[in-house]
């Protein structure tokens, strides 16, 4: 990326159905702001996450990567959101042990009333990521040339 | 012969490395690897290269055109450029044999450019063995590991390195090194070669008999049944030539690029319709069809094996075409 | 012990109680050993071994073998039946067709731990017990078993034989290893020695698959590797990002389910340190979710099929371990 | 620095014909318009989208057209999915021609021929149908033998119908898999057909169809009294290059994409039965 251009993360954002992605239309409707680079895939529930999704959302060019679920105990399913729970810390754990900067991944529990808490996380999210910089270590070099 | 002192051997890699790049046999993270060589770097003390010396010319994975997707039309970009020369110090005669049975397939009309490109601009010295390990059956398939060949031949004895130019590139490369004192390598003790436990697998057996005499052999089934199905075997050989080629969509555009494959596994023939090597026997069984019978059946007796070892001590198994071979041998008697 | 084995193999194919017996056929040298179907008493008499160098893990064949017509005997290390008896509960094994022998193991050697002793040429070894005498081409030496184990064998983490019909020597106990020391150390480094570290060692892979393929925790019928609609390579390291995709995906499918037999170590033709991913998943587990071991029983429920209210967040993570 | 045979060219697919529910035929021409290349019948080409894949077809249209290619394609894979979806305009990759094709100017020259083909088997014999009809005088009586499962799955039948079925010295012999309303012809399987037809001994046979029909008619044929010598055929295996490298489509020795995919039987009997 040429060092005059100002960097602009992508920030993926794995939504759940029943709670953050109306959460995100929640946060729309009040007219609250977060970035616009922050692109919303909408999963039928945060454990659908497969950690190849992660992965692949990084290979394509993600600078930062954020799950959103229902809250714990509030699953739409009853339990899908603690399963997720164990598996993106043992996700993030090892991505972690391979160095890769444990800050461009997160999760967060946010219902379908909390547009506020969208926004925030986002604005949030995007500003760690901003401080990081360019994901460098999970990049796929075939997607970045030109 | 030119005489070269070995402990001014980083004097002649400077000098090789002087105009293009020079690989040798180095260790790169516990491996010994050809590797680009820079001010310091040593060879390895290993025997021979982890890897087989076939990624110089053959890489494991390399692009071979892009295509831009507008609606529906389609651009093809050619990106092949002439490889710089480069020179490969190190090359064992085993590894050395093994280009000349790529050069059968990759040269055959219509040849492979991507190959023939690496292939005319490199330079190969060899280097002669004198501790050869257990695994080492070169000799049963008639390859002097004293006489290694390729553009330069070299032998280490005492103090000194000799080097013998074997062809025009390769006194080409002898004449821009610094001015070097003649003189005639004194004879070494070839005995050990006569104690490799492996010396006298034979590998003759193969022309002696028809193919379908070998293919309907009844040891492929035990041989087979504790094959994982890996690719080990086929990754480190150094004649190991069949590769897959593949789209990779960067989003922009669309690479195509090849790719190693292994005969071992079980997409290697998948079509839409199934396969016709649907059990591991049949996929084992190809990949040493091809080396003892059909390689050599088309291409004038030579065995598709340079017996270097390396699937010898690779395989997770320890089956291997040594095996294989006295096997086959024993279950048509 | 090989005395043994062998004649507990003839025995049980003599009386007609298995029908085949899965053990380790001898090779070209010592040290070549390829595991192996054996039919006849005669066969095994013959070619069978049991000597240092049987380490290959032979509970991944039975999947298939267990299929087959008739009782199968397998002759299983420590180690192996802990996959054994992780496969059983994955439902992968029929347990009606293994007659399972357990074999007290002193822990295994290789061609690549004798290498590391920097003797070259070796065309043979004798010895069965403490002492391994070593052939070379350019002479002999005799070394202690111990200095000669496997990297994985260093680190033995039980000697319990388990689920055996019939063991030979004696069922052990698990075993004060230090297995997670190396997960540890790299824990202590930086995210940039980490990176490096992996870079440097995920870097050698050529996408072989055999610590795929030997894997007793991959036996998926087929493996999203392998399933062209998946997008993911299957053969090609086409891209570092590929290589690290693989191992990451491949240790995380086998969390819960990882033995820690360490097959995908000893296999590596690169000698990639795989274990340490699958140890660190397994470190983590043990932390975050209570102590288990995969394998050790047919009860507990594997942490990745479990949760608990109370489990930490992931911020645990990102957060680092002191703050979350 | 030399051409490249794994680059391909690229190519214009100006009509698509629905022949079958799963066969359509493709008219393939290059960018400036005119036929891509010349081609021996039997031979075949490498077609491409790139990101969806590439694999490798039979020339179905005779050398003998001078303005397109055409390939008639069975809906069952990838590459060929993604075909059946297009629409005319649609560009592809091309490389070829690939392959030995079939001795039409030398073995076959003077002789009677009998083609028997199943299914989508047609493809590659349509190229050599129709170049005999171009060069009627140089061959004897023509016999074709012709089966699918169904009326509606019988390739190129308008054509079959309107032209070859009313040409002089070509008999046509169809027939499907069940009884249908519609249809009046023979019903049976081809094997079976073949042997009612009992046909002479001294033609040359040129068959192609699924492996289990070239099987038993090749038996069937050889209780005729034909010898393997004067049975052709033609093979398809997994390809990746085409230009015998990638190492996979080989039946022993023999690749199918350089040493055939037409060989003769006699050929096959030295080979493993692995296709």
């Amino acid at each position: 990326m040429p060092v005059n251009q100002e960097f602009k993360p992508t920030i993926v954002a794995f939504c759940c159905n029943w709670c953050s992605y109306a959460g995100a239309d929640l946060s729309g409707t009040n007219r609250l702001q977060y970035p616009a680079n922050v692109k919303i895939i909408r999963i039928p529930c945060s454990c659908r996450l497969n950690p190849m999704f992660v992965l692949r959302a990084f290979q394509r060019g993600a600078d930062g990567v954020i799950l959103c679920g229902c809250h714990p105990g509030d699953c739409h399913y009853t339990t899908g959101n603690y399963y997720a729970r164990r598996r993106m810390t043992l996700l993030f754990s090892l991505l972690d042990y391979l160095g890769i900067e444990k800050e461009r991944t997160r999760v967060e529990w946010v219902s379908a009333a909390e547009g506020a808490k969208f926004a925030a996380t986002m604005n949030d999210f995007c500003q760690t990521i901003y401080n990081l910089g360019p994901n460098r270590r999970l990049e796929d070099l075939r997607c970045k040339s030109e | 012969m030119k005489i070269w002192k070995l402990d001014r051997l980083q004097d002649l890699f400077a000098a090789l490395a002087g105009e293009r790049t020079l690989y040798i046999p180095a260790d790169v993270a516990g491996q010994a690897k050809f590797t680009p060589w820079e001010p310091g770097m040593e060879m390895t003390k290993a025997l021979n290269t982890n890897r087989s010396a076939k990624d110089l010319f053959f890489p494991q994975v390399e692009d071979l055109a892009a295509f831009k997707i507008t609606g529906r039309q389609i651009q093809v970009e050619d990106n092949r450029e002439d490889v710089e020369d480069f020179v490969i110090f190190g090359v064992r005669a085993c590894d050395a044999r093994s280009f000349s049975i790529l050069d059968k397939v990759f040269l055959e009309e219509p040849a492979d450019t991507y190959y023939k490109n690496r292939r005319d601009h490199a330079t190969v010295m060899t280097l002669a063995c004198s501790r050869p390990e257990a695994t080492c059956f070169c000799t049963a398939l008639g390859i002097d590991p004293q006489a290694p060949g390729g553009d330069v031949s070299c032998w280490v004895e005492g103090e000194n390195l000799y080097l013998q130019a074997n062809t025009q590139k390769g006194e080409a490369l002898l004449e821009k090194l610094p001015a070097m004192e003649e003189g005639e390598k004194p004879q070494g003790d070839a005995s050990v070669f006569d104690r490799l436990p492996l010396k006298d697998v034979d590998f003759s057996v193969f022309s002696e008999k028809a193919l379908l005499h070998w293919f309907n052999s009844p040891v492929w089934e035990e041989l087979s049944r504790s094959c994982l199905g890996c690719g080990s075997c086929t990754f480190v050989c150094p004649t190991c030539q069949c590769y897959d080629v593949k789209d990779f969509d960067t989003g922009t555009k669309v690479k195509r690029f090849r790719c190693w494959d292994s005969c071992m596994y079980s997409d290697f023939t998948m079509m839409a319709h199934g396969t016709n090597r649907p059990t591991q026997k049949e996929r084992f069984r190809q990949r040493f069809m091809h080396k003892l019978v059909y390689y050599p059946n088309n291409h004038d007796g030579e065995i598709g094996c340079v017996g270097c070892g390396r699937c010898l001590r690779k395989c997770p198994i320890s089956m291997n075409i040594v095996k294989v071979a006295k096997a086959l041998k024993e279950g048509s008697v | 012990m090989q005395e043994r084995v062998i004649e507990k193999a003839a025995q049980l194919l003599e009386s007609g109680l298995c029908s085949r017996v899965l053990g380790w056929k001898k090779g070209e040298f010592f040290y070549d050993v390829t595991p192996g179907v054996f039919t006849t008493a005669q066969e095994v008499r013959n070619e069978m071994v049991f000597t240092p160098f049987c380490g290959a893990n032979l509970s991944k064949y039975l999947i298939a073998e267990s299929r087959k017509e008739g009782k199968v005997a397998a002759f299983l290390k420590p180690c192996d039946t802990y996959s054994f008896v992780q496969l059983q509960k994955e439902h992968r094994i029929r347990r009606e067709n293994v007659y399972a022998v357990g074999v007290q193991c002193e822990g295994m050697c290789d061609l690549d731990s004798l290498t590391a002793l920097n003797l070259t040429g070796i065309t043979g070894a004798e010895g069965l017990g403490e002492n391994l005498k070593v052939f070379t081409l350019y002479g002999e030496e005799t070394l202690s078993r111990k200095d000669a184990l496997s990297l994985r064998c260093n680190d033995c983490k039980s000697k319990k034989l388990l689920d055996c019909d019939e063991i030979l020597g004696e069922s052990g106990e698990e075993q004060d290893s230090h297995r997670f020391d190396q997960v540890e150390a790299l824990e202590a480094m930086t995210a940039e020695e980490r990176f490096a570290f992996w870079r440097r060692e995920l870097s050698k892979c050529i996408r072989c698959n055999a610590c795929r393929n030997v894997c007793p925790a991959c036996s998926c019928e087929k493996c999203v590797f392998d399933n062209p609609n998946s997008g993911v390579e299957n053969k090609a390291a086409a891209d570092p990002f590929e290589e690290n995709l693989f191992h990451i995906i491949r240790a995380f499918h086998v969390a819960g389910r990882c033995t820690d037999c360490g097959e995908c170590t000893r296999v590596c033709p690169q000698h990639i340190p795989l274990h340490l991913l699958n140890r660190k998943l397994i470190k983590d587990m043990n932390q975050l979710y209570g102590t288990y071991q995969a394998g050790a029983d047919f009860e507990t429920k594997p942490p990745m099929l479990d949760f608990t209210q109370e489990d930490p967040e992931p911020s645990i993570i990102t957060n680092g371990r002191d703050s979350g | 620095m030399n051409k490249e045979p794994l680059i391909p060219m690229v190519a214009v697919v100006t009509d698509i014909r629905t022949d079958t529910p799963d066969v359509k035929t493709f008219r393939v021409v290059g960018l400036d318009g005119k036929k891509p290349f010349e081609h021996i019948p039997g031979q075949c080409a490498m077609l491409s989208m790139p990101g969806v894949g590439e694999a490798l077809f039979s020339i179905t249209s005779s050398p003998t057209n001078e303005d397109y290619l055409e390939f008639s394609i069975k809906k069952c894979g990838c590459v060929t999915s993604w075909l059946h979806a297009i629409e005319p305009g649609q560009q592809i990759t091309l490389r070829g021609p690939y392959g030995n094709g079939f001795p039409v100017d030398t073995d076959f020259a003077g002789k009677d021929l009998v083609f028997i083909a199943g299914g989508i088997g047609l493809a590659p014999l349509r190229s050599v149908i129709n170049y005999v009809r171009h060069y009627r005088a140089r061959y004897g009586a023509v016999d074709i033998v012709y089966g699918a499962r169904s009326k509606e799955d019988l390739v190129d039948y308008e054509e079959i119908l309107e032209e070859w079925c009313r040409e002089e010295g070509i008999t046509v012999h169809l027939t499907i898999d069940n009884p249908q309303p519609e249809w009046d012809g023979h019903v049976g399987f081809v094997p079976n057909y073949v042997k009612e037809l009992s046909f002479d001994t001294g033609k040359t046979v040129v068959m192609c169809g699924p492996p289990v029909m070239i099987k038993f008619t090749l038996a069937g044929l050889e209780e005729l009294g034909f010898q393997r010598e004067q049975i052709y055929t033609t093979f398809e295996l997994k390809m990746k290059c085409a230009l015998g490298k990638c190492g996979r489509c080989n039946i022993g020795d023999k690749y199918v994409c350089k040493d055939g995919p037409v060989f003769r039987l006699d050929q096959m009997a030295v080979l493993p039965d692995e296709y």
